[in-house]
C-alpha cells in the first residue's frame, strides 16, 4: 500500500513530463508539417534549408522565440497579460492526461475522462478572452469577443453529439469507448449505423465543431489576419506568442484525438489485428492533415455565417440525432430485448 | 458633333458662360470647352448632373505671371475677370484656373471641360460637392495642392498632405 | 442606410485600420467608427504614400516623366505608360506606326491579366484564403517572364516611347504568349472551381457591398466597379483609342452591384484579354515600331490636352498643360481608384467589418496610385 | 599574453551565442508590411517560384510584436514616417531592418530639388542592416538580402557567394 502511494506521484510525474514533451514536440512538428503541407498545396517546397527537409526548422524557431525579448507593452493588464498564454496551454496539456494512446497507455484512466476534457476545453476560452482583454488592444478585444462567441456556440452541438454517443456507449471512460469498437473497422462508431443511422453525420458535426473550437480555418475568425492583425495575440511577442501557438496546436491534437477515440476506434486496428498506439497516432495525424488541408483550401467565413451554421444547422441536426439515437436504442431494446 | 454635345451646348448657352468653344477631339481629347464665372460653377455642375454626366476630376492650374508660358497671343489680358477669354488654355497671369473634367458613361461620347478663373490673391469659389459626391475628395486635393478654397465644402482638411500641412506644393512659387 | 439599431446607448469606438494593416494592401488608413462589429462611419485617410508625381511632372521633361507613370500603378504599369504617351502624342501630333500600336495593345493586355491575377489572389487573401494567391502568382510569373523578355522589367515597365515602343517583339515572345494563352485558358476553370464556386465565397460576396450605378456616377467610379453595377462603360469601347476598334472583344457587365459582380467582371475580363491578345497577335502587321519622324525633344504647342485609357482599375485620365517648353506646365493625373475609393465611406456604412473588407478588396485598390 | 595562456572556460558562452545566432538567422520572420511597388516583389519572393519558405523566412507576421525583420519595401513618405518609426519601435529585440529598393535606400527616383513629401532613405529613421538596390529589386535580390542578413547575424555565409563577372 505504501509502495503504491510512493509510486503514484512518480508515475504521475513521469507521465506529466512525457505529456508536456509530447505536446511541445507535437506542436513544433505540427508547425513544420503545416508549413510543408501548405507549401505542397501551393506548389512550393517549404522549409528545406535548415536541416534535412527543413526538419530543424521548428528547433531554430523555438530557439529564436525563446531568445526574443518579451515585451509587456504599456497599457496592458500585466497579470492577465502574463497568465493568459498559460491558461491556453495548461488545459490543453492537462487534457492529454485522459487520452488513451494505447490500451494501457493513458496517464490516468478515469471514468469521467470525456467530461474532464470538455471541462478543460472550456477553460481554454478563458485564456483567449483574458489575453485579448488584457492586451488593451482593440483588435485583440474584438478578436477575443469573437473567439468566445464562437466557442460557446460550437460547444453546444459538440456536446449534444457527444451525449448521443454516450447514450450508445453507456460510459464516459475513453478507454472503455475504444474497447467497444474492437474488431473490424465497421465496429467503429462512425459506421455503427445500428446505434444511430446518423453516426457519420455526428462525426462530421464533431469534426466541424472541433475545427471551430480550435479556431482553425475556415473558422479562424479570432485570428482573421486581414481584419484583426493577429487577433488576441497581437501584442504578444517571443515566447508569449509561442505558448499561444503551442496551446493552439495542442488543442488541435486533442480535437483530433477525441474524434479518433469516439468515432474512429482509437488505437484499434481497422482489420482487427495489430492494434496499438501506432494506429492511434496514424488516425490522429490523418485527421490533422485534413484540418490543414481545409485550412489551405477554404477562405474564412464571417462571424454571422459561423454563428448561423452553428445555431441554425448544426444544433438542430445534432438535436435530431440525439432524438434518433434515443429512439433507436428504445426500438432496438424493445425488438430484441435488453 | 454628336447630339449630346448639341444639347449640352444649348443648355450652357442658356447659362451664358464666359466662353464656349467646340474643340477638335482628335487634337485635344475633349469636345466642349466651357469657361464659366465662379458663381456659375454649381449651376454648370447641375446641368451636367441632369444630363447624366459624371465628374471625372477637378484640378487647378496656377497661372503665375513669372512662371507662365510666353504669351501666345499679343499680350496677356490684364485682370480679365469679366472679359470673356477667347482661347481657353491661354495663360492669364496671376490667376488660378479650376478645371472640371466631365464625361458620361453612356454610349455617346462627349467630353466636357468646364473651367473657371479666379484671382490668385483670393482663390475662392463655391463647391460642387453638393452635386457630385465624388467632388469632395477632388476639391480637397485641389485645396491641398493650390490652396484654392471651395466655399461650402464640408471638410477641407489636407487629404494627401500631412494633417498639419500649411503649404501648397503645386503653386508655381512654392519653395521648400 | 440600414443603421444597426441594436445599440440604444450609441456606444461606439474608433479603430484605425492602417496605415500599416494587412487588409489595406499598402499604406491606406481607414478610420472606422465601430458599433461592435458594425461600421457606423468609415473615413479613408490618404496620403501615406504621396510621392509628388504631379509636382515631378512639372520639373522633368516630357520624356523624363515616363518612368513615373510606371510607378503610379505598379500593377498595371503599361496602361499608364499608354495613357501618358498617348496624350503627349496627341499634343505633339506624333503618328504611331500600326505595329507599335498592336504591340502596345498586346503588352497592355498581358499586363492587365497580371494585374487581375494579383488582384484575384489578394482579394481571396482578404477573405482568408491563402492558396489562390500562390496559384495566381504562379501564372503571373509567366506573364512577367514574357513582359520581361521584351520590356526588360518585371514590374515597373517603361516600355512605350512617344511615337512607338522602344523594342520590337520577337518570335520567342509571340510563341511564348500563345503558349501562355493556352496555359491560362486551361487554368481558369481551376480558379473558378477553387474560388468562384466555393460556398463560403458565395456566402461572403453575394449581396455584400452593394454599389449602385447611380452611386458610381456620383462618385465618378469607373472600371470593374462600374461594370459590376450594370453600366457598360469601358474607355476601350466608348472612346476607342489605339487599335482596339479593330479587335473583337466584349465588355463583361454584371448588374448585381455586389462584390461578387465585381469579382466576376474581373474574372471575365481575363478571358477577354486573352481574346484580345490572340487577335492582336494574328493581326500583327510588319513595319517599324517607332515613328520615323518622332522628334528627339518634345515641345508640344501651348494648350491643354486630355487623354484617357482603360487601366486595369478603371479610367486613367491625364490632363497636361503645355507652355511650349520641354517640360509640362501642369500634369494632372486622374487615377481611377481615387474615385473608386471615395465611395467606400458611403458604401460601407452599417456593414460588418469582415464584409467591409470584402468590399474594400473588391474595389481593387493600389494605394500609390490613389495618393500619387 | 598569448591566447594559449587562457584556460578554456567550462561554460562556453560563445557556443551558446553561436547557437542563438544560428537560431535567429534561420528563422527570420518578416512583417507583413509593404509600402509600394517593392511590396509586390516581396510577395513574389514568398510565392511559388522563389519560395522564401526554404529559408524559414516565409512566416509573414502581421503584428510587429512577432517579427524579427522589417522589410521596408517602398517609399516612406513624410506622412508615413512616424508610423514606420512606431512599427520599428514596436518590434521586440533583436530586430533587423532590410531596406528594399531605391526608395527605401535613398528616396530613389522621387528625390529632386524642392521635394516636400518623402523621407530620403529608411536609415534617416532607424538603423538599416541590409540595403537591396533596385527599382524594384527582383525577388532573387530579396532572397540574397535575407542571406546577407543571415551572414551578418552568424558571421558565416550559407552558400558560397556568387561573384559577378
Amino acid at each position: 500500500m505504501m509502495e503504491l502511494l510512493e509510486m503514484e506521484p512518480l508515475r504521475l510525474l513521469i507521465f506529466l513530463g512525457g505529456l508536456i514533451a509530447f505536446a511541445a514536440l507535437n506542436a513544433a512538428y505540427l508547425v513544420w508539417l503545416e508549413r510543408k503541407v501548405a507549401a505542397h498545396i501551393q506548389c512550393r517546397i517549404g522549409p528545406k534549408e535548415v536541416g534535412p527537409f527543413g526538419l530543424l526548422q521548428p528547433l531554430v524557431d523555438g530557439i529564436k522565440l525563446m531568445s526574443k525579448q518579451l515585451l509587456v507593452p504599456n497599457g496592458v493588464d500585466p497579470y492577465l497579460f502574463k497568465v493568459a498564454p498559460l491558461l491556453v496551454l495548461v488545459p490543453a496539456v492537462m487534457s492529454f492526461v485522459v487520452i488513451p494512446f494505447g490500451e494501457n497507455l493513458a496517464a490516468r484512466n478515469i471514468d469521467l475522462g470525456l467530461l474532464m476534457i470538455f471541462a478543460f476545453a472550456s477553460v481554454n476560452v478563458l485564456g483567449l478572452l483574458l489575453g485579448g482583454w488584457g492586451s488593451g488592444n482593440k483588435y485583440a478585444v474584438i478578436s477575443a469577443a469573437r473567439a468566445v462567441s464562437q466557442n460557446v456556440a460550437y460547444e453546444i452541438p459538440m456536446l449534444i453529439t457527444v451525449i448521443s454517443l454516450v447514450m450508445v456507449t453507456h460510459t464516459m471512460n475513453l478507454n472503455e469507448i475504444v474497447k467497444q469498437q474492437e474488431g473490424m473497422f465497421w465496429n467503429w462508431y462512425i459506421f455503427r449505423l445500428t446505434a444511430s443511422p446518423l453516426m457519420p453525420v455526428a462525426f462530421l458535426i464533431f469534426f466541424i465543431c472541433s475545427l471551430a473550437e480550435t479556431n482553425r480555418a475556415p473558422f479562424d475568425l479570432g485570428e482573421a489576419e486581414s481584419e484583426l492583425i493577429a487577433g488576441y495575440h497581437t501584442e504578444y511577442s517571443g515566447m508569449g506568442f509561442g505558448v499561444f501557438f503551442m496551446g493552439e496546436y495542442a488543442n488541435m491534437v486533442i480535437g483530433a484525438s477525441l474524434a479518433t477515440v469516439l468515432f474512429l476506434g482509437g488505437w484499434q486496428s481497422p482489420f482487427g489485428i495489430g492494434s496499438g498506439w501506432w494506429w492511434f497516432l496514424l488516425k490522429v495525424y490523418a485527421l490533422i492533415f485534413c484540418v490543414m488541408w481545409v485550412r489551405w483550401t477554404y477562405p474564412r467565413t464571417t462571424l454571422w455565417g459561423l454563428l448561423n451554421l452553428s445555431w441554425k444547422v448544426l444544433i438542430p441536426i445534432s438535436l435530431f440525432n440525439l432524438l434518433l439515437t434515443g429512439a433507436t436504442i428504445k426500438v432496438v431494446s424493445y425488438l430484441f430485448g435488453a | 458633333m454628336s447630339m449630346l454635345c448639341e444639347t449640352l451646348k444649348e443648355d450652357f448657352l442658356a447659362l451664358a458662360p464666359l466662353a464656349l468653344v467646340d474643340t477638335d477631339y482628335k487634337a485635344k481629347g475633349y469636345q466642349l470647352d466651357i469657361t464659366v464665372a465662379p458663381a456659375q460653377v454649381v449651376e454648370a455642375a447641375t446641368i451636367m448632373n441632369r444630363r447624366g454626366y459624371t465628374l471625372e476630376a477637378v484640378t487647378g492650374v496656377d497661372w503665375l505671371a513669372s512662371a507662365g508660358p510666353k504669351p501666345a497671343k499679343k499680350a496677356a489680358p490684364a485682370e480679365g475677370e469679366e472679359e470673356p477669354v477667347e482661347a481657353p488654355g491661354a495663360p492669364v497671369a496671376e490667376q488660378m484656373e479650376v478645371v472640371y473634367d466631365y464625361t458620361n458613361t453612356g454610349q455617346e461620347l462627349c467630353r466636357v471641360v468646364v473651367r473657371c478663373r479666379i484671382p490668385r490673391a483670393n482663390p475662392e469659389l463655391p463647391t460642387v460637392s453638393g452635386v457630385f459626391s465624388g467632388a469632395n475628395w477632388h476639391e480637397r486635393e485641389t485645396h491641398d495642392f493650390f490652396g484654392i478654397r471651395f466655399l461650402g465644402h464640408p471638410d477641407l482638411s489636407p487629404l494627401l498632405l500631412p494633417e498639419d500641412a500649411d503649404f501648397h506644393p503645386l503653386l508655381k512659387d512654392f519653395r521648400v | 442606410m440600414n443603421e444597426p439599431d441594436c445599440n440604444p446607448n450609441q456606444e461606439t469606438f474608433v479603430i484605425n485600420l492602417g496605415p500599416q494593416h494587412p487588409a489595406t494592401h499598402g499604406v491606406l488608413r481607414v478610420k472606422l467608427t465601430m458599433d461592435g462589429e458594425y461600421i457606423v462611419h468609415a473615413e479613408p485617410v490618404l496620403g501615406y504614400i504621396h510621392r509628388m508625381h504631379e509636382k515631378m511632372g512639372e520639373n522633368r521633361t516630357w520624356a523624363q516623366f515616363l518612368p513615373n507613370t510606371a510607378r503610379l500603378d505598379y500593377l498595371g504599369a503599361l496602361s499608364y505608360n499608354h495613357g501618358y504617351v498617348q496624350v503627349v502624342e496627341r499634343a505633339a501630333g506624333i503618328e504611331v506606326p500600326e505595329r507599335a500600336e498592336y504591340i502596345r495593345v498586346i503588352t497592355v493586355e498581358l499586363n492587365r491579366i497580371a494585374s487581375h491575377l494579383l488582384w484575384y489572389g489578394a482579394f481571396v487573401l482578404d477573405l482568408g484564403g491563402f492558396t489562390p494567391l500562390l496559384y495566381a502568382f504562379d501564372d503571373r510569373e509567366h506573364v512577367l517572364d514574357l513582359l520581361e523578355s521584351v520590356t526588360g522589367a518585371r514590374l515597373t515597365f517603361c516600355y512605350f516611347r512617344f511615337g512607338g515602343v522602344y523594342n520590337d517583339i520577337d518570335e520567342p515572345f509571340i510563341t511564348g504568349t500563345r503558349a501562355f494563352i493556352k496555359r491560362l485558358r486551361s487554368r481558369l476553370p481551376d480558379y473558378h472551381n477553387l474560388v468562384t464556386k466555393n460556398i463560403i465565397m458565395i456566402k461572403r460576396l453575394k449581396e455584400v457591398g452593394p454599389i449602385s450605378a447611380e452611386m458610381c456616377r456620383r462618385y465618378g467610379a469607373t472600371g470593374p466597379v462600374l461594370r459590376g453595377s450594370g453600366v457598360c462603360y469601358d474607355v476601350r469601347k466608348n472612346e476607342p483609342y489605339s487599335v482596339y476598334p479593330e479587335l473583337d472583344f466584349d465588355i463583361p457587365v454584371y448588374s448585381e452591384c455586389d462584390s461578387m459582380a465585381r469579382y466576376m467582371v474581373r474574372m471575365d475580363e481575363i478571358d477577354q484579354c486573352l481574346r484580345i491578345i490572340e487577335q492582336a497577335l494574328d493581326k500583327l502587321p510588319d513595319g517599324p515600331v517607332m515613328a520615323e519622324k518622332a522628334p528627339k525633344i518634345i515641345k508640344p504647342p501651348v494648350g491643354d490636352y486630355y487623354g484617357a485609357v482603360e487601366a486595369a482599375r478603371g479610367t486613367f485620365g491625364i490632363r497636361v498643360v503645355s507652355d511650349g517648353t520641354n517640360t509640362p506646365y501642369r500634369m494632372k493625373l486622374r487615377s481611377p481608384t481615387f474615385s473608386n475609393l471615395s465611395l467606400f465611406g458611403e458604401a460601407s456604412r452599417g456593414m460588418l467589418l469582415a464584409d467591409a473588407l470584402a468590399l474594400m478588396g473588391s474595389l481593387d485598390l493600389v494605394i500609390p496610385e490613389i495618393d500619387r | 599574453m598569448g591566447k594559449e595562456n587562457l584556460q578554456s572556460a567550462i561554460v562556453q558562452f560563445a557556443a551558446l551565442d553561436q547557437l542563438l545566432a544560428l537560431g535567429r538567422a534561420n528563422s527570420l520572420w518578416p512583417m507583413t508590411f509593404g509600402l509600394a511597388c517593392c511590396a509586390i516583389e516581396m510577395m513574389a519572393a514568398g510565392a511559388s517560384r522563389f519560395d522564401l519558405a526554404r529559408f524559414g523566412a516565409e512566416v509573414f507576421r502581421p503584428s510587429p510584436r512577432q517579427c524579427d525583420v522589417m522589410i521596408v519595401a517602398g517609399t516612406i513618405s513624410k506622412k508615413m514616417a512616424p508610423a514606420v518609426q512606431t512599427l520599428y519601435d514596436q518590434m521586440p529585440e533583436p530586430k533587423w531592418v532590410i531596406a528594399m529598393g531605391n526608395c527605401a535606400i535613398s528616396g530613389g527616383p522621387f528625390v529632386f530639388e524642392g521635394q516636400y513629401g518623402i523621407v530620403e532613405g529608411a536609415d534617416k529613421l532607424f538603423p538599416v542592416d541590409v540595403f537591396i538596390p533596385g527599382c524594384p529589386p527582383r525577388p532573387e535580390a530579396l532572397i540574397e538580402g535575407i542571406l546577407e542578413l543571415e551572414e551578418k547575424i552568424t558571421g558565416t555565409r550559407r552558400w558560397p557567394r556568387v561573384e559577378a563577372g
